[in-house]
Order: structure tokens, then C-alpha cells, then sequence
């Protein structure tokens, strides 16, 4: 099985989507001839030509608002917002227009469309190009919202992502592009070729959206991650010599309820990690979730260790993410509680 | 530093210019600015150069002149049937319109707006496309479904929000959505549909279809950012798209200067582009077709886009919800430009093909089809009745599938 | 003391403003000549002039991005959006902008200002005429956001916003303008003139952003709710007998901790009530901050009761709405869990 | 329905234009599209009427023609002194690139852009305003902190993000702030900050304070939807603000033609909102500074706002963190308008006013002096060397004052 970087597995998963349907379309800014700033997008347009992938205006709403009108044409536009902390100006688009347009038409019109974006902090990005607002997407009605973490379940998952008629959020870690980068920012980074989860197959196959992932099964705590932060999650675990149960959600919303439920079912405690900054993030509606379904198993409070509620700062960046240091910190403290 | 202290000598002080324009004296062409008589602006060609075309900024495609002829190079190849049917289908929208006013009153349904005055935009437009072409409506192009044959009883159904409505209540009425009709569903936020239809035309383009998009705005919601978006990617892709700008004078209490900014036409905002733009007399259904067709033919050229604003009067209020007697002027006159009915009529009349009985006939008879569909819908009742569909169909359709939380919400809304 | 609906208190609380600081300039859609279409802003043109109160184009984006620029001069801009639904245009400039002038440029450039907005249901306006965004705001670190109940707060609460140092979101349940609605819409409403929160004393005074009310004291039960919810928690409490402890928050960002801490320490019990949609809504991230700092003193599980996950119904928005049913069933599950 | 069945005869299908335009061939004008002769364009009256100036918009301001001769109408009252002045202002922002550039290979700080062939265009501007007037400025205008006497050590401190950095590390390199020096903070968000110029402006004219708003943004940006909300408010309200367009033919690798789309310039765009708008030679210092005062006067006159597009071209890559080989002709010149530096020092050589040299004696000058602040700067360290304020500092300024959440949150990062 080839091995790919988080890069190559989410271009590898725009080649087998457009190849095997011409209604695939890959659009937005500096993603045609060159394929994207990251590279996610590069050779499609090469491959499929300049009508199936190319360049667009800076216009975030622009590149959202026409994916809303040929999606609903019957084209499948997968589109990308250079940075997530630039999709505000489509917003509205977004949640007013693709979220609704299925239940405001009673299905006469759909929006079958997907919105790429790289997220996260650790690359002294400054306030502009570190965010992580996946809970500004989870609160709305209508939209799936994935956050992937490794190159087998971006190609995955990105493939179902197209393949859903619904609109989805597709969320890029850029941290763990390039690696299973696990926080310790001053330590070279282990390559996805020496990772199982960098084992990447050729061709076509799904990840269903909604289901997942146990990254590693423990028996102390539950551990409740995403994106980066799983594999930050491991690190604070191992260094804690803690037996914490990892679960990788990989998809926000629908949100795997059983899997969570059953895990801290078993363990009866539980501990919610994100980068987004702590106050209304998706760890608040985790943290309800666990409470109300599990409230009689717990024996600790559940806690949350996020980013802080500030913008994240370019020189304190890795004072602002939350690291092995402090997952760990709090790991044991939940454990010992 | 306190900003007032900036410069506190030196040069004579800034001041804003806040419009305050129709509201002041009471100017005769507040509505009808750079009006030209009818006939008098040329017909460019289908690729006619944008600057030549930018040269006529000011002027305003007319066909029809005071005695109701047709003069000019925009007459339209129209037979009289074909006028017949406009008539028809403006008088039912108008008729349509005014029992669905009359039932608000009645306190049946919760909310309407009406299109009186712009009955020609909508239905001459629409006449003037070919039937797989989409538009991207406002709520004031009830219009284009009426000239499209859509059952007028199912838009009954849908602003009584019953149990028929076949959006299951979930919108605000008027709010209507047909693919089969080419119409696409309202959003209830302005100016997202405009470059939406910009896209659905590039979608067309790109899969080599002959199928043409058409975009819709009031004046007032111009101002909004996805205007710029529309343009800007129509202008950059050549997308083939109808940018229509109907001004209509009003944005609820908001003169047309707030969105037009110093700007002498809305048709301007299409030069900023190179997008040719032209003014149309929106209350004369003649040129509303001939422009409308002038566009759409660029566009299936491969032309790319055109931009029309339509000068017309938001005659009635804005909605059942607004009572415009607190902020427009009370001397300011109806139909500056002429009822779009009376003047079709008069034309019809003026060629010999229509007289007075027949149109008191078909007066009554739009009359009894509105009135019949409408007690057919009464009858059905409506959400001011409580007859509308099960509550539980409000999860449907949030996905393609119900995903489990929304199973689970269903089961409690149920319990 | 004079009685005064919410829409005249709001109205009020800008004469004051206007009145007191020449530096308060207040405009928006049909916000100028014709007083804004809730008329909250009715007769401030006539009587301070055009370049103090006016009317813009359509554009949300416009009116805050103008309003920071305004902020940034030296003003204090009062902007309204004429519904919280519209205000996702707007959205970049709040939470890119607005939000963090302040932390980006270290204190160099201010940007106090206040959005208004009418939020929530009930006047059968559907999907985009009845939305409650605050959770989308309360994610954002910089803003403070604040929602209204009653014409006493209403007026308290917009002055202390407008003379705030940072930008405040504020909230305005359109369906309490006219009186406590509490969630009977087959009855008929009480006017603020029979309500004692509808005296509303002449001249200035505010009420301190942060700082919760106790709406009603009780033993049973707390309730956390905010805007129109209060009402309704109320009559769901007479309704059912419960001698529930109801808190106003009023302010969401920065939240009063202490008041809520200190109610279910005392309570035991917890019920989170609004009408946003549930997930990933404000309620989940008090739910998590209440099970965190109180999680010894839980005698139950906190639940939620808020709209359901999907766009808000036209016709059907009696079954969305979380009416004194809904809560009254869940304040009752909780009582006896 | 298939949407490849609509229209499965009749006409010829539609085809979707996709800018393929600096890459293809080689076109010897690829950057200087519509050039005119230096001295050519006339100069327009303050309240020219917009039309007559549209009637320009592919000329473009030129004032020192290829013998360095400041030719025509708009030459502009420049002393001798204020030329050299404006000489060493761009020698400095040159070397400070350079240097910082350098330090960036050094692995000392973690990003950088330069403004290499555009010095000309901040610097001039600055020259042509007033103190108190407000620069909303994107990231390639540091020549208006230069040439407004902004402490380059200060500057350097920002982008080195040390103890001293008066952003206090919060912000990437570059983003500087200082209100003092009329320089907006920079946001990182393309094209927010133009509409908030407009807002400044109008604030100050509401106020009937003197101090006028200058707002800047790349062509790439110019296709952002605050472009539309900036234009339309200075539009309507008429504000006393410059907006400029810096058309350096790149946004990252994208070449102008896609925010530009089917119009000939970005100036049109000001017409579109009846805005006079300027093509101007962004290398010409003496072009640069006549049209900015135009502009500035029109300003402060209360004659509204004027858009110019300064055509340039962004001679290196977008920022450290990019290649532009890899979507770059590689025969493109990089000064195809000639060098700004080269040309204001040959317009003073030729008037007599500079040699070979002073020249050289001004650039090893300037050259000492950056070497000089930067050596000061680097003793404070670096992001890189962990040399940054402390941590707990970016719970400040969050708010005016630290909320309680806040305050526990520092306390726990903290321990
Ligand atoms: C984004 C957004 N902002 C505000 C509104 C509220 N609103 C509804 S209609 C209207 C006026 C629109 O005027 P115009 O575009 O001229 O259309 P007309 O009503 O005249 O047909 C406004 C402000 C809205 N629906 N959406
Ligand atoms: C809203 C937003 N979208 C995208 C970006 C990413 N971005 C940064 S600079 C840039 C190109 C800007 O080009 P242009 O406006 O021409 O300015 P130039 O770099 O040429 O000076 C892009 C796309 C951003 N910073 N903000
Ligand atoms: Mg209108
Ligand atoms: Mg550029």
C-alpha cells in the first residue's frame, strides 16, 4: 500500500473523485494552475483541464455562493477557503443558503457540495491563519462538519464527503499535513511514511461520515479528540504512562454518540480536548452530550482543555495550543479525581 | 488625541452628504429620471462593444408611446396571441395578488407581498426565456411562475402554509420554489440568489449545456456584497446570465439613493464590470420582452452576461407588514410610467386586437380563476387554521438522511 | 416611574446615549427617516439630525465594517441589523475585525460599538426572520454579548453597551418587545404596562454587563435561561408547581459564574433552556461550565430544552419553539431524576 | 432531469471563459496594458464631472518620461529637498526588505514580505497627505511608516516579535499599528479594512473634523465583497477618502485577470459607483505624489472620494513563504515601468539635483542605518531564539479589562 503525506491523500481523493465523476468540479484561490498553497490541488487542473479545476477571484463568498448555484445545477463543487480563518465572508452562503436550501425547497433543490479548509495552529500563523471554528459550523442545522487527522481517513473521508448530497465542512488540520504531529513543537516531526495511518490504498474507498475511530483503547479515561489533537491526546497519555481511551471523532456532526458512550461508559471518565478556544467550542456540546447520557457513570467532572479565549497569539503560539504538556496535566488529573 | 482636534485649523471643516431626495419638495420625476420617449434608444448588436453600449447609459429602452404603438428598433416579434397571453397572465398576478391581500386581511394567512405595478418584469421576462432556463427569483416575480403554467392553486397552498403546500410549511409564504418551472426557491436573505445564479449559469457553461441562468434583485438589496461577487465572477468567467436590478424605487422605507450612492443608473454598476447594462421601462411589457430576449441571446452566444435594470414603482407597501403612508410621500403618483396592464391593453386595442369587451370578459374570468382556486385552497384551511402538515415533518429534509440526533428530536417533539 | 414597552426603553436608552455623548451615532436600514422597522430607533433623526441618526444602504457588511472604522475614529456607533438572520454578512467584520482590533493592535485602536439585532420566533416569520444566533458570537473571543428579557434591563443594558469599551453583540427577543410572552401564544399577552419590569425610571442609570438576575428564587431547580426563555421557565414553574430558582443571565460573555454556581450548589439541579438550536448552542456550554464547577453537587443530570436542530418552521413553529410544555416536562424530569 | 439533457438539440452549447491570459504566449505588454506617454493624460478640474474623467480610463497618469524629464499637466510642486527626501525614503524601505529578507534566510524571524518596485507608491502617498489623516493600509504599504518617520527599530522589533514588539508577539511580522503615524493596524483579512477607511472617513466628516481617510488594497483583493460595501458607502455618502488599488499583477499566483474580469482596469470599477477613478504609473514618485494630492484635495474640498489603480508590478514573491517560479513566466521583467528608485534618481540627476556620488554616499548611508537597527534590534532576540514577551501578556487587550474567564485561564497557563 503506498504511503502519502495528509497532502497527497486529499489530492490522491480529488484524482479518484473527479475521475469517477465528471460532475466533480475543483475551484477557489490559487488552486487551479498551481494547485493551492498547500498543494492539496495540484495537477488537477493538468490532468482535467482548466473547466473541472481552476482559479477564482478572492472572493470566499464569490467561490461558496456560485458552488451553491451549480451544485444545485447537479454539479458536485468541492471547493477550497485558503485558510478556515477566511471563510467568514461566506458565511452567509453557507449557513443561510447551503444548510437550507434542501428543507427550505422540501428537497426540490440540494446543495450537494464540499467546503475544504486548512485549520489549526503551529505554524506562526498569528491570529489570521490559526483558527479552528468548527463549532461556528456544528451549530447549524443542515451542514456535516469533518475534521481529519491522518491520511487514511482524509482520502476516506474526503470521498464521501463528495459523494454526500449534503454539504459538508472539511477540515484540514494543517499541522498533521505533513505528520502525526503530537505537540512537541521543538521535536523533529515523525514523516506519515512511518506511520500505519500514512499507509494510504489506491482507488476508491469511503469512510462513512458520522462513524468514530477508537485511536487507541484504554481503560482510565476517555478521551474525546479530533484533528491534531488525537494524536497530542497519545502523546499525553503515553508520557503519563495513563491507559486513556482515544476516540478520534472524525466527524462533528452527525457526531458518533454510541461510540462516546460507550467508551466512557466503561471507563467513567472523560476528558474533551480542542484547539478552537474553550468557551461555546464543540467541547462544550461533547461535554453536554457525555453528561446527559452518561451522568450516572461518571466519576469525575468531565474537563475540557482547549485553546485559550483569546486570538491566537503568533509568538505564544505554542503557549496558547494545548499540548502534551497540559492534555497530560489534566489526564492525570481527571484520572486521579 | 481627541479626533475633533485633528486639523483644528486649517482647511474648512468635512461634511457627509446624507440623501435626502424623494422625501424633499416633491420633484415631478422623482420616479422617472432620464426618461427617453419611446422608440428613441437604438438596438445595439448582440456584441456590440460595452463602451458604445455605456454610451447609452442614461437612456431607457421604451416600445410603447403614449398612443400605444410599438416604434423603434426594440419592437419585439410578438403575434397577438402572444400578447393575449401577456395580458392574461399579468392580469392574473394582479388579480392573484389582491385576493391573496384580501385573505390576510381576513386574518387567513400570516404574511404577503404583493408585485402590483411590476406585473410586465416578471411575466414578459419570463416569456422571453425557454423553458429548462433558471431563474433566481425575489419574493416579487410571482410572475414568472404564473407565466410559466405553475398551478396557482399550489401556490395557494403554499402561502396558506396548509397541509398541501408543498413546501410543508417550512417557509414564509410567498416564498415559493419550482425546479420544474425554472424557479428557483426564495431565500428570504436578499442578494444570496444573485450569485448563486451566476454559478448555476457557469455550471451550464461548463458542462457545455445551452441552458441560461437568470438573476434577480431589488434595487435596495443591490447594496448587499453578493451583488459584487455576481458581477465579478460573471464579468471574469463570461458566465451566461440576465443580471436583472429591478428598481422599483423603494427598499421598504429606504429611497432608491441609499443603494445608487451618486451613481446616475443602477445600469452603471454593470460598466464598473464591462457588463453591458441597459435600462428598460419595466411597465412596458414590449420592451420588457425585447431586452429580456436581447439578453438571453447574448448569453446563449456565448456572449456572456448582460445587466438590465427595470424602472418601475414598488406601487403598494413592501408587505403586509409595512404601512409606507409613515415614510413616502403622500402627492407621489402610482404609475409615473403608466399601468403595465392598461398600457399592453391600450396597445392590443391600438392594433385592432382587443376592445373593451373582451377585456371586461377576460377581467372576469382571471377574476373567477383566481377566486375558484382560491376557495379550493381555503377550503384545505391554513397555518391561521391550524390545517397545516405534521409537525414531524419539520426534520425532514435537514438532511438527505435523518441523521440520529434529529431521530431522537423527532421522538421527543412527538412524546 | 414611567411604564414603557421594551421597544420604548430601547428607544429611550438611545435618547439618553445621544443626549449625554455627542460621539453616539446610530443608524442602520430604514434605522433614520422612518425609525426602523421594530421602531426602536423612532423620532432620534427628527431630533438629533441626519449625521447623527441615518439610513444606510443594504448592506450588514457595510454597516459594521463603516462601524469599526467609525469605532476607530472616536465614535461610538449604535448600528442595528434589522434581523439577527441578517447579520452573516456582517459576520467577518464582527468576529475578524471588531473583535480584535483591540488584542491586534495591543491597545492602539479601539473598536466600541454595539450591534443591535431583533432575535428569535413567534411571529410566524420563519426561517429567517426568528433565528437566536448567540452562540455564534459567544465562540468569539473579544466580543460580549448580551440578551434582553424585559424593558428595565433592555434600557439598563443598552447603555451600559454603548458606553462599553468593546464591542457588545446585543440581542433583542423580538417576541418580548411588546410584553413577557411566555410561550402561550393562544393567550393573549400581558403588556409591559401590567409587568413591573416594564417601570422603567427617566434619564441614565445601566446595569453592569456580567451580571446575572435572579428572576425568580426557588429551591427546587435551577433554571439558566435568557430573553424570552425567562417567561416562559416562569410559567412553566407556576404551571407545575416547582419552586424553581429562574436566572435571567442577561449577559452570555462575559457569564456570570458566581450567581449560577451558587444557585446549584444550593438547587442540585440543573435545566438549560433556549431557543436557539440545541446543538453546539450556548446552552451546551452551560451545561458543561455548570457540571464542571458544580459536579459534586448534582443530584441529577443537567438537561437541556432548546429548539430542535433544523432551520426554524414557519407553520410549524409552536412545535419548535421550547413553549411551557416542553420546559415544563423537563423541569419536572429533573425535579424527580 | 439531467441537467446535460436540457436542451439536448438546438443551440450551440455554452462555453465558460477561464482566464488563461500572462501565461500563455509572452506578450511583450503583459504588465503595461494601456500605457500612455508620460505627460499625456490631462490633468481633469477638481469637480471634473465623473463622465469626463471616465472618458479617460485607459490613459494612465505619467509625469517623468524615459529621460527622467517631469513632463505635462500633472507635475507636481516638488522641491528639490522633497524629491531627495522621497529618494531616501524608498532607499530605506528597500533595504529594510532586503535586510529582513536576509534575516529570514537566517532562520531569525518567521515570515516577511516585501514591497520590492512598489516603494514608490506608499511613500509618495505619504508625502502627499497630512498629519491626522488615516492610512488603512494592507501589508505592502511599510514606505508610509518609513516615509512618516515611524521608528525603523520599532518596526523591526514587530517582525523579529521580541520583547519589544509593541504588538506584543500577537501579530505576524509585518502587521504593524500606530496610530500616531496614521497607520491603520493591519488585519491579515484582505479588503476588511477598506470599507472601515470609508467609516473613518466618514466619522471625521460627521464630526466636521478636516483629517480624510486613505484606504488601500491589492487588485487580488479588490474582488473581496467589502470592496463593494467600501465603494458604494463612500458613494453615497460621499467621503472624504482615497481608495487605492496597488494593481502589482499578482495575488499570490493568480494573475489580476480574474479579479479584474472582462473591464480593461480596476478604475472602472470606481465608475460603476460614479467615483472619478485614475490610472496612475505606481514607479513614478512624481506621478504618485500628484495624484495623491488630486485626490487628497478633492477630499478635503468635500468633493467625495477618488479611486485610483497604481499600476506596478510585484517584482519579488508574494512573501517568504512562496515561489513564484512555479507559476511565473520566467521571462517576465521585473521592472517593465522601470524602477522606481532609478527613476526619481534620474529625474534629479537631470535636473541637476543629485550625482553618481551623493548616490551612492545616501545609499551606504541608509544601508548603515538598517544594518544598524537591525544589529539593535536582533540583541533583543527573536521568536526564533524564544526571546518574546511573556506569555501571560496575551490575555491582555482581549478586552479592556480582564473578564473573570480570562483571569482564570491565565492563571491556569500559568502554573
Ligand atoms: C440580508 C438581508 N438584509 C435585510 C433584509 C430585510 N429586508 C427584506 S426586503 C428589504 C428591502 C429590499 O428592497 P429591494 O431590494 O429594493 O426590493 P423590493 O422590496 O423593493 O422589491 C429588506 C431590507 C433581508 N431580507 N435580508
Ligand atoms: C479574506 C482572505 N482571503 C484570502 C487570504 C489569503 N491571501 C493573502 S494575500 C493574498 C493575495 C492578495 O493579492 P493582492 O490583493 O493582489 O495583494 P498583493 O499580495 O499582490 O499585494 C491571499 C489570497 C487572506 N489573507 N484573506
Ligand atoms: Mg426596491
Ligand atoms: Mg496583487
Amino acid at each position: 500500500m503506498p504511503s502519502m503525506t495528509m497532502i497527497e491523500a486529499i489530492r490522491d481523493a480529488h484524482l479518484v473523485a473527479m475521475e469517477r465523476d465528471n460532475r466533480v468540479v475543483v475551484f477557489g484561490e490559487d488552486v487551479g494552475y498551481f494547485g493551492g498553497v498547500f498543494r492539496c490541488t495540484q495537477g488537477l487542473q493538468a490532468r482535467f483541464g482548466s473547466h473541472r479545476c481552476f482559479d477564482t477571484p478572492i472572493s470566499e463568498a464569490g467561490i461558496v455562493g456560485v458552488a451553491v448555484g451549480m451544485a444545485a445545477y447537479g454539479l458536485r463543487p468541492c471547493v477550497e477557503i485558503q485558510f478556515a480563518d477566511y471563510v467568514y465572508p461566506a458565511y452567509d452562503q453557507i449557513v443561510s443558503e447551503a444548510a437550507r436550501l434542501r428543507h427550505r425547497s422540501a428537497g426540490d433543490f440540494t446543495a450537494p457540495l464540499v467546503v475544504r479548509m486548512p485549520t489549526g495552529g503551529g505554524i506562526y500563523g498569528g491570529q489570521t491563519h490559526s483558527q479552528s471554528p468548527e463549532a461556528l459550523f456544528t451549530h447549524v442545522a443542515g451542514l456535516k462538519t469533518v475534521v481529519v487527522s491522518n491520511p487514511y481517513d482524509a482520502k476516506g473521508l474526503l470521498l464521501a464527503a463528495i459523494e454526500d448530497d449534503d454539504p459538508v465542512i472539511f477540515l484540514e488540520p494543517k499541522r498533521v499535513y505533513n505528520g502525526p504531529f503530537d505537540g512537541h513543537h521543538d521535536r523533529p516531526i515523525v514523516p506519515w511514511s512511518k506511520h500505519p495511518l500514512g499507509e494510504v490504498p489506491e482507488g476508491h474507498y469511503t469512510i462513512e461520515l458520522g462513524k468514530a475511530r477508537v485511536h487507541r483503547e484504554g481503560s482510565e479515561v476517555t478521551v474525546l479528540a479530533y484533528g491534531t489533537l488525537v494524536h497530542v491526546a497519545q502523546a499525553a497519555a503515553e508520557e503519563q504512562g495513563i491507559d486513556a481511551e482515544i476516540i478520534d471523532l472524525r466527524t462533528l456532526l452527525p457526531l458518533d454518540v454510541d461510540t462516546i458512550v460507550e467508551s466512557v461508559v466503561k471507563t467513567g471518565r472523560c476528558l474533551v480536548v480542542h484547539e478552537a478556544t474553550l468557551t461555546s467550542g464543540f467541547g462544550a456540546e461533547l461535554s453536554a452530550t457525555v453528561q446527559e447520557r452518561c451522568f450516572h457513570h461518571l466519576e469525575a467532572p468531565i474537563t475540557r482543555v482547549c485553546g485559550y479565549d483569546t486570538p491566537y497569539p503568533h509568538a505564544h503560539e505554542w503557549s496558547y495550543f494545548p499540548g502534551p504538556d497540559r492534555v497530560g496535566r489534566a489526564m492525570r488529573e481527571v484520572v486521579q479525581a | 488625541m481627541d479626533p475633533d482636534d485633528v486639523h483644528a485649523e486649517g482647511p474648512a471643516p468635512l461634511r457627509l452628504r446624507i440623501p435626502e431626495p424623494v422625501r424633499a419638495a416633491s420633484p415631478k420625476d422623482r420616479y422617472t429620471r432620464h426618461l427617453s420617449p419611446a422608440g428613441e434608444m437604438r438596438k445595439p448588436a448582440l456584441d456590440e462593444k460595452v463602451e458604445r453600449v455605456a454610451l447609452m447609459r442614461k437612456q431607457l429602452v421604451r416600445v410603447l408611446d403614449d398612443d400605444g404603438i410599438a416604434v423603434g428598433e426594440w419592437v419585439p416579434d410578438l403575434t397577438p396571441g402572444q400578447l393575449r397571453d401577456g395580458l392574461r397572465n399579468m392580469m392574473t398576478v394582479r388579480s392573484y395578488d389582491a385576493r391573496l391581500l384580501r385573505a390576510h386581511r381576513q386574518g387567513k394567512i400570516s404574511f404577503y407581498m404583493q408585485c402590483l405595478g411590476e406585473e410586465a418584469i416578471a411575466c414578459a421576462q419570463q416569456r422571453a426565456l425557454l423553458p429548462g432556463d433558471m431563474h433566481f427569483p425575489t419574493y416579487r416575480q410571482q410572475g414568472l411562475l404564473i407565466s410559466a403554467g405553475y398551478p396557482m392553486l399550489t401556490m395557494m397552498h403554499q402561502v396558506l402554509s396548509n397541509e398541501l403546500d408543498p413546501l410543508k410549511g417550512r417557509q414564509l409564504p410567498v416564498m415559493y420554489s419550482s425546479k420544474e418551472h425554472g424557479f428557483f426557491s426564495i431565500s428570504g436573505n436578499l442578494a444570496t440568489q444573485y450569485v448563486q445564479a451566476v454559478g448555476w449559469a457557469m455550471a451550464s457553461a461548463l458542462r457545455g449545456g445551452t441552458a441560461i441562468a437568470s438573476a434577480w434583485i431589488g434595487e435596495g438589496a443591490s447594496a448587499e456584497s453578493d451583488f459584487h461577487a455576481a458581477l465579478l465572477f460573471a464579468s471574469t468567467y463570461q458566465a451566461p446570465v440576465i443580471l436583472n436590478i429591478v428598481n422599483n424605487h423603494w427598499a421598504i422605507s429606504t429611497p432608491e439613493d441609499f443603494a445608487r450612492g451618486a451613481s446616475a443608473t443602477f445600469a452603471d454598476r454593470g460598466f464598473g464590470f464591462s457588463i453591458p447594462a441597459l435600462r428598460v421601462d419595466g411597465n412596458d411589457y414590449l420592451a420588457v420582452y425585447a431586452a429580456s430576449q436581447w439578453a438571453a441571446e447574448r448569453a446563449r452566444a456565448n456572449l456572456g452576461p448582460t445587466l438590465i435594470e427595470w424602472v418601475t414603482l414598488r406601487v403598494g407597501a413592501h408587505s403586509t407588514s409595512d404601512d409606507p403612508s409613515a415614510y413616502r410621500p403622500s402627492d407621489h403618483e402610482d404609475f409615473p410610467l403608466g399601468d403595465p396592464i392598461d398600457r399592453l391593453h391600450g396597445h392590443l386595442v391600438a392594433i385592432g386586437e382587443w376592445d373593451d369587451d373582451r377585456h371586461a370578459a377576460l377581467s372576469a374570468e382571471v377574476d373567477a380563476q383566481v377566486s375558484a382556486a382560491f376557495d379550493e385552497a381555503d377550503s384545505h384551511g391554513s397555518v391561521k387554521s391550524g390545517h397545516i402538515s405534521d409537525p414531524r415533518t419539520m426534520f425532514d429534509d435537514v438532511y438527505a438522511v435523518l441523521p440520529r440526533h434529529l431521530l431522537e428530536q423527532r421522538e421527543q417533539a412527538a412524546g
